[in-house]
């Protein structure tokens, strides 16, 4: 994993003493708010003062930078934190500068370091923003579906074969609702499953597609819907016709095997 | 397969999904026609919807072709679809999502570190709206999530793949011209 | 508006709808053209892509406009979808799987509970699958079986174990905190 060469301790850990009274810059101020956070201040001062980042006048910026923060009562406290904690970043790199040394600093012993680095690569984000803004710009006005088109022929989209249990399952969900719609009408004619097989095959071969809920609810008594059931279960489990729903809790569709189309009516 | 034939079949498979379609995956679909082919019945394509009384056009983003319309139709588009004006992202928001696209695999606080920023809720936006993903925990002290880029995002900003990011050249470009701006 | 600008113009409306488009809503969304100019936009945009070398038709449905495969490539059409749909969990599925992740050793009657939704489709296309898989039996009424997650579903996600899944509180966190305020 490419490790960013920032080794400062995330922000939102950092608890940071408040930074020391200062005076405002050259009196040109903007508005802390249009600032993303104090590495776009920072880049914004560093360029208004024309400096090289490579080599900032840690004094002068920190002065600058504090003199934006004074006027905290344009941020909430949330953003405050974290202006905060670069400017007490800052005090501590000019309390480095400012220490004795009988050398010269070797560069990646220079205390302004890190923030350089992390100023460095926020400024490369910031200019790749502005590019992927002009992408986005563009992208945005035109327009994507993201819906399927209707589609042509009788076969459905991807189909699940159902399975005997799943038939069963919603086969109980229907009765706990006639029970509950009507308990009037558990009496009815007697039917057979010879009777209501031949009935079943035939609206098949007729309509090709049956819709079962469809068809189960259109019995007259929970007797004869009971029957209609086990023949479609009958139907399926010898292969005869094919019941599929798209998805659960749907209404399961069947149809004839088409290699069955002959049979089915003798059975 | 006439060269029609194909040319219809590739734009009917286009259309047809709602992700971008890879030349390999066109493949995988028309049996029996060499990449080759596909591929230059795709181009024939895109340029025959690039021209003049055309709504619609095919872009490459995201590893593949994909069907959208026109910039200069948006406003009539929205007005169809009832959708007052669509949202760019909040400067946070693309600034996240860069440091994300260019630093990924990244943790939540390598990009709040980047921006100086604390990016929760950034990040939070950028998930809703899937232009970002979690794709597993960092081996780091307290094992933090990881994220990345998707393929939405390579698709939201047009980019054929993340090689299409913007490269050092051309940000360093565009410092050096808001330098000479600024002067 | 010249003809090809609106013939443009009507194509992307009609692209992007996903209902029929009636020509009064057309007549709605292009404000100061006459019905007529319209219509006559319409008629010319379905001849030039009844013609030969086009893979997607403008048909007449509901009152409106739509556009559609043509049934020629209905095959290919279908793969195409399958393959991509394959690629894709239901948002059930991904509930289950993500009770199971969770919550696992579970039976099929916890995670209906968990989800309040019956869950054993679900359940069975992520057997299918390979996302989950059959552990054994719970001591209990009825023996149901028991479920847990498969290496597949680690490889899936791209996750070494189990461990590096989210934490609850760690998406709640992700997910409700108010600073979204921010992107």
């Amino acid at each position: 994993m490419p490790e960013s060469s920032v080794e400062i301790p995330p922000v939102e850990s950092a608890s940071a003493p408040p930074p020391a009274p200062a005076e405002a810059g050259d009196g040109y101020q903007v508005r802390l708010d249009v600032f993303e956070g104090p590495l776009d201040l920072l880049l914004f001062l560093i360029r208004k003062k024309k400096i090289d980042i490579h080599d900032i006048p840690i004094a002068a910026i920190t002065r600058d930078y504090l003199g934006y923060l004074e006027r905290k009562t344009e941020i909430n406290l949330d953003r405050e934190a974290e202006f905060v904690f670069v400017a007490a970043l800052l005090i501590y790199i000019k309390s480095q500068m400012l220490l004795p040394r009988e050398t010269d600093l070797a560069e990646h012993e220079d205390p302004r370091r890190v923030l350089i680095d992390r100023l460095i690569e926020y400024e490369k984000v910031k200019a790749a923003c502005s590019l992927l803004r002009e992408r986005e710009d563009v992208q945005i006005l035109q327009w994507k579906r993201d819906f399927i088109p209707p589609l042509h022929g009788e076969s459905e989209l991807e189909p699940v074969e159902l399975s005997l249990f799943e038939l069963a399952e919603s086969f109980f969900r229907v009765m706990k609702r006639r029970e509950a719609d009507d308990t009037r009408v558990i009496r009815g004619r007697d039917v057979s499953v010879e009777v209501k097989m031949k009935e079943l095959t035939a609206l098949l071969h007729e309509r090709s597609v049956i819709d079962f809920l469809e068809y189960f609810e259109s019995n007259a008594s929970l007797e004869e819907a009971l029957v209609s059931f086990f023949c479609v279960l009958e139907l399926v489990k010898s292969r005869v016709a094919v019941a599929v729903q798209d998805e659960l809790f749907q209404t399961i569709r069947v149809w004839l095997r088409k290699d069955a189309h002959r049979t089915a009516a003798h059975d | 397969m006439t060269d029609d034939t194909l040319k219809a079949l590739v734009e009917s498979l286009i259309f047809v999904s709602q992700e971008p379609v890879s030349l390999e995956r066109l493949q995988a679909v028309i049996e029996g026609v060499p990449a080759a082919e596909i591929q230059a019945a795709v181009e024939e394509l895109v340029a025959g919807h690039d021209a003049g009384g055309r709504g619609i056009h095919i872009i490459r983003a995201g590893g593949g072709w994909i069907f959208a319309t026109k910039p200069a139709h948006d406003r009539e588009v929205r007005r169809l679809l009832q959708i007052e004006r669509k949202n760019r992202l909040s400067s946070a928001g693309l600034e996240t999502l860069a440091a994300i696209a260019y630093r990924q695999p990244v943790t939540q606080s390598e990009v709040s570190a980047i921006r100086g920023v604390d990016s929760t809720g950034a990040l939070k936006t950028l998930l809703e709206k899937k232009l970002i993903k979690i794709v597993g925990r960092k081996k780091a002290p307290g094992n933090p999530l990881v994220y990345r880029t998707s393929e939405e995002f390579l698709l939201y900003l047009g980019l054929d793949s993340l090689d299409g990011l913007p490269s050092e050249a051309e940000i360093a470009k565009i410092l050096e011209e808001e330098k000479a701006l600024e002067a």
